[in-house]
């Protein structure tokens, strides 16, 4: 029987009053890329703050070209550059307070060193070697993330965690486009806004995810638009322009600072390099693309904005260079030195205390090495 | 020091003390899961936990795996030691690469300087007609990443020491939750549980001469019972319960095995592939010269776990595990 | 050196166009659900289709109250009724044509039903058997899915797979709100959105995820603003509405069908029972809630309509309560019969071929069973 | 019928090879994975495939391998044969649920209305110089899971054989595709491939009469120069090549240990719940009276693979066998 027969003057009733969760229209990003750089707006951004950002673009340039050399040189197992998303790499790291943390993927090396980490540890990993060389918790550096979109869980938890402790931190977290197509970007995100947890998201679209270009990963409007279906602000913007992706990112976190949740920043930047250096980028891209986005270079960008302004003399240009210079020097004699590696370490990390299979397999090495070194035969 | 009555308390009630306990004693304690703040857990095993310690210690998370395991991560990043809750076994393997990426090999990716005190509280197993994908048994997974300490409890009192050592560890611990024993009771006093042993210890749950079974978590009570049983065919079985299934406490098991020269590894679990092979292997390395039989398995069968109307063919029962005792070639001993 | 030095007259071009992959205005849901019953709409339907559903509805909900008591009396394992959801799940059967193939979840037995498959087949796995019961291939309908979101990749790969082949078959895969925060979910749409693959999504929003709200569960405008971040459309619609869930539907259908690719559609429900018969809903929400939601009943509402357009008779209501009380005492009786099930079965299907230690096992059974049947003891 | 000269080729292009007589041969044979189409994958295994036979038949598809795995089975529904690369083991863990709750189980579940005629593709193992994350052994997973098949090929004629065989079998087959050997070279003519044999048939690569080596994949070549350097020491080793871990091949394993007498089993997957327990336990088990020594294993150590300065540590090598074969109580027989 239904109610209404039940019930003599029963009229059923309209849907109980539906409520959006919040109003989608400010969560939207905007139509065009966000861009200070050749805009009027550069004619207002702060003097120091270029001049900042370009020292770094350059230092950051040239970690590039090093790291890529010591690729050649046997010195790195693989290196995948980040040259061309320079102006990303540097805003991300310096928008961070000192408590914040910064949550890196394998291409952002270079975010990690601008944070401060010694670029030697902060490739330790890339060198080949079993652990992540820096101590995440000097600097706020999660470890160097390689499985894809699996360190936005791990930054929405710690940012989460802070907010409990009633920390004042957030958490940045990087991400490339083609990583915004794993299950984990979707439930970092979901947790994020659920518990409104500060973190800002930045995926540097860099058109490719290896081989595969953004069409097939995805039919978005952009990457940007994921936001809506979280809750959450998304914010599109030129990546190439340091300033831009500088303010953009300082306003999501001091949005995430002040208890406003989190942020989906989408900058599209350009991955001017193959994929790694055992990549080879002809097989799916042509030259044309590639020289298109030369062309709109972030530190050619910030150089002719700060010449305009006559804010950049020739000093100044050759201090930068020459800091860089200095880097790159310390980097490949650091480098070409032997990592000091004991195999006994194998062992030594898998739990806090070895359990006793692990003493046996150490003990069983130990022998191996020493009848090696000693020269005994079998 | 005032002595309380020792009342039968179940499985579950005693997850849920140490549980209450670990979170009272230290506020870095954090719960999370699916279900496990207002309603208690889908088997009720955090209830109350929410209305005593407030919805951001013990938090109903949204609906995935990976998620609640990578937050969970971050938070012990942070230096909060979170305790995670699966709602079933087959429902953990969203949540695999998390696992077997990250949570089984921060501490040794970073040197020791980011270990990761997170446990992982798995409800395991089969026995309660449960239909598919709830009565998996994952622990061969486990077992097979270095990184994760794998414990699970056959007995009251093992689940609330078990749990709190888990808590306790600074490194990830799986504690596999029977499901068919979450209320078999016991008598245990909550007020004086018994102090935590640190992972890693069998125990001898009935010392006997004749051959040792070895077994662990929700096959302890059925190996007790045909150890009962095999007294009538004139065999003393020793029941060994192994609680934690990495580390391995090789002493005991080759201990007993040495003694009574014969061994049976009953589990759940499928036997292809399963605990029971490492298991079988590693007591044959160390006891070959003592052993009148080879290692037998009673296991699973190696199929999907069947519905319930046919699961007690499946299950390791007191039938299967005399007749394999019976195949330990007596006849070579007189 | 930068490309600004190297080249006397360069100047930084903008960024290369940047255009949207898709314009996000029509993606978006309107601000209100959709509904036609109730509204002037409602005079328009069609009679046929009304009716139609209407006898659809009343044997819907006659099939949920028989499970539920099949619950009780022991002869189903377990039940998640759909009760109060009957609109959702009769028109997601009835929108579909013979070679379109329908993905269920646990919950959606009924939409199973609606589509053809004997009710006793539907119930096989809550039965507590080991398999799905019916022939996927019979009705087009997928084996009922327990793992969340899991079924809708199956559904896009499937669609995608039809499509490829030249046959304009469309899948309708079927979520509820909990499992809109699985990574699956992500990876389904996604890939579908890219594919332009013949799916519809359908997302039964009924409130709760066993216990936990859907508060918690997102903080998103609405489930269907999630569609715009794959660039398919996000429709939202009054899931009591039986005609307005059937013209969304049927919509999305078409579209699907011309190779508009998918949609996601947003269904506002409630689950008016418990999650299954071994919940306690008490521990979680108050009656009030469910009372409200009682009121704007499914049946009642299209009762309601087309009592108010003349287009029902006591003749046709007792018919369509016949016609259901005969369906349930089939079911009733049928399902009071063991299930025949051979132990050996077991064995059968896991592969194609048994594996030669498969077949031992299988005889360690049969011989154990044998023992058992003999009386023979150890 | 023409004779071609039988040159040399590698793993690698026999896999491409066989990628491509199964789609000439049959039009629902579909490849996918990342990076598959234009590329040809990062092991260049698909090279060229998209081009012959379109991206619809070669796709590149969204980095999701949840999804991959998930569209891959409903396309199985429709009646295609996907063939799936996951571009590294460690990567493949995010389809776990997909494969564990989806893949292994639908033709039992459908009483075998429904089986899935998959392939998954996954470039396994180390010894490559990978950085983390890219050299897992993850075959103990597989083999835990009822309902996969799981192959492994150690040689260029087994690489396209078993390929052949995963493709054209109903069931779903895991190919575990040895990374260090995809450049290892073999005279091998493709325009005669070997008749494609049915999957779970081991293989003695060489025979001897001291003792069993027992292993698969990557490590069939160490274990046959270790058999070649045992010789010094007066051993004649036989070498058996599993190819097949599911189905396992106890015929030819029983046989061969029966013979000898002893047996060590090789594998580069860690030692505790890897797949070495498994055998060294089935093949006890049926040899225990035919036994002079324990069935000993070498593997890779419990812990996360190590990096490329490491690696040779850990990968079981020459060596280590020899040790392994010279504990094998060689005292007890004279
Ligand atoms: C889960 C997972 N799947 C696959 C890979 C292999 N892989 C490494 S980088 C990469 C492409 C990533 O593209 P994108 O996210 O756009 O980042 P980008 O490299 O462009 O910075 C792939 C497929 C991986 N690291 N993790
Ligand atoms: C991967 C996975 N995790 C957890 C569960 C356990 N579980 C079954 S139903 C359910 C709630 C689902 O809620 P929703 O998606 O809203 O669907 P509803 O039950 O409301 O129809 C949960 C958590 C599951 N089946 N699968
Ligand atoms: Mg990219
Ligand atoms: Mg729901």
């Amino acid at each position: 029987m239904t109610v209404m027969e039940q019930r003599g003057g029963y009229r059923p009733t309209p849907p109980p009053a539906w409520q959006p969760r919040a109003d989608p229209a400010p969560l939207l990003p905007d139509a065009e890329p966000y861009r200070v750089l050749g805009t009027e707006a550069a004619a207002q951004a702060d003097p120091e703050l270029l001049r900042r950002l370009y020292a770094d673009l350059v230092r950051g340039r040239r970690y590039n070209t090093q790291a890529t050399a010591l690729t050649k040189q046997g010195r790195l197992a693989v290196y995948p550059s980040s040259t061309g998303q320079e102006a990303c790499e540097v805003a991300a790291a310096l928008v961070l307070e000192e408590r914040d943390w910064l949550f890196p993927s394998y291409r952002d090396t270079l975010a990690v060193v601008a944070r401060g980490v010694d670029p030697v540890e902060a490739l330790t990993l890339l060198r080949g070697d079993w652990h992540t060389g820096y101590d995440p918790f000097e600097h706020r550096v999660a470890p160097l993330c390689t499985p894809l979109a699996t360190q936005l869980p791990h930054a929405v938890g710690l940012a989460h965690a802070a907010r409990l402790k009633g920390d004042d931190v957030v958490a940045l977290a990087m991400v490339g486009d083609g990583g915004t197509s794993e299950g984990d970007f979707h439930e970092a995100l979901n947790f994020a806004a659920v518990w409104r947890a500060p973190v800002v998201f930045l995926v540097q679209n860099n058109g490719f995810a290896i081989s595969v270009p953004l069409a097939k990963q995805t039919a978005a409007p952009s990457l940007a638009h994921k936001a809506v279906g979280y809750g959450m602000p998304g914010r599109l913007v030129d990546g190439n322009d340091a300033v831009a992706v500088h303010e953009v990112l300082a306003d999501a976190v001091r949005h995430a600072r002040a208890g406003g949740g989190p942020t989906l920043v989408e900058a599209i930047t350009y991955r001017v390099e193959a994929h790694t250096n055992a990549d080879d980028a002809t097989r799916y891209r042509g030259d044309d693309e590639v020289e298109t986005w030369r062309r709109h270079d972030p530190i050619d960008l910030l150089e002719h904005a700060l010449t305009e302004r006559g804010l950049l003399d020739e000093e100044m240009k050759r201090a930068a260079r020459d800091a860089a210079e200095t880097m790159a020097a310390d980097l490949r004699a650091r480098m070409n030195q032997d990592a000091p590696l004991d195999p006994m370490d194998l062992f030594a990390h898998v739990y806090a205390e070895p359990t006793p299979q692990l003493r046996e397999q150490r003990a069983l090495l130990r022998a191996e090495i020493e009848a090696e070194q000693g020269g005994t035969q079998l | 020091m005032t002595t309380v009555a020792v009342k039968p308390a179940t499985m579950a009630q005693a997850l849920t003390r140490a549980l209450r306990d670990a979170m009272a004693a230290d506020p870095s304690v954090h719960v999370l899961g699916e279900d496990v703040g207002t309603l208690g857990g889908v088997f009720r095993v955090t209830d109350g936990l929410a209305k005593e310690f407030g919805e951001d210690r013990c938090t109903d998370t949204p609906l995935a795996e990976a998620g609640i395991l990578g937050t969970a991560v971050g938070m012990a990043m942070y230096g909060l030691r979170p305790v995670v809750e699966m709602q079933f076994d087959a429902f953990a393997y969203p949540a695999f690469e998390q696992l077997i990426s990250h949570v089984a090999r921060m501490r040794n990716r970073t040197r020791g300087r980011m270990p990761l005190p997170l446990t992982i509280r798995v409800p395991f197993g089969g026995g309660i007609g449960g239909v598919e994908h709830h009565s998996d048994s994952s622990e061969a997974y486990y077992m097979a990443t270095p990184g994760l300490h794998v414990v699970t409890p056959a007995t009251v009192a093992d689940a609330y020491g078990l749990l709190r050592a888990a808590i306790a560890s600074d490194d990830p611990v799986v504690v596999l939750e029977p499901k068919r024993l979450y209320w078999s009771k016991d008598s245990w006093n909550p007020e004086e549980p018994a102090a935590v042993e640190p992972i890693g210890r069998a125990v001898v749950r009935r010392s006997g001469r004749s051959a040792t079974l070895i077994t662990y978590g929700p096959s302890v009570p059925v190996c007790l019972e045909a150890a009962e049983a095999a007294r009538a065919e004139g065999w003393d079985l020793e029941v060994v319960d192994l609680r934690s299934l990495v580390p391995f406490d090789d002493e005991t098991v080759t201990a007993s095995v040495r003694r009574t020269g014969r061994a049976v590894v009953v589990h759940e679990s499928g036997s292809f592939g399963g605990p029971g092979g490492e298991i079988a292997a590693r007591v044959t390395e160390r006891c070959f010269h003592h052993l009148e039989a080879p290692v037998l398995r009673v296991a699973g069968f190696d199929i999907p776990y069947p519905p319930p109307m046919l699961e007690r063919h499946h299950l390791p029962g007191v039938d299967r595990i005399l007749d394999a005792v019976a195949r330990l070639q007596w006849e070579a001993e007189s």
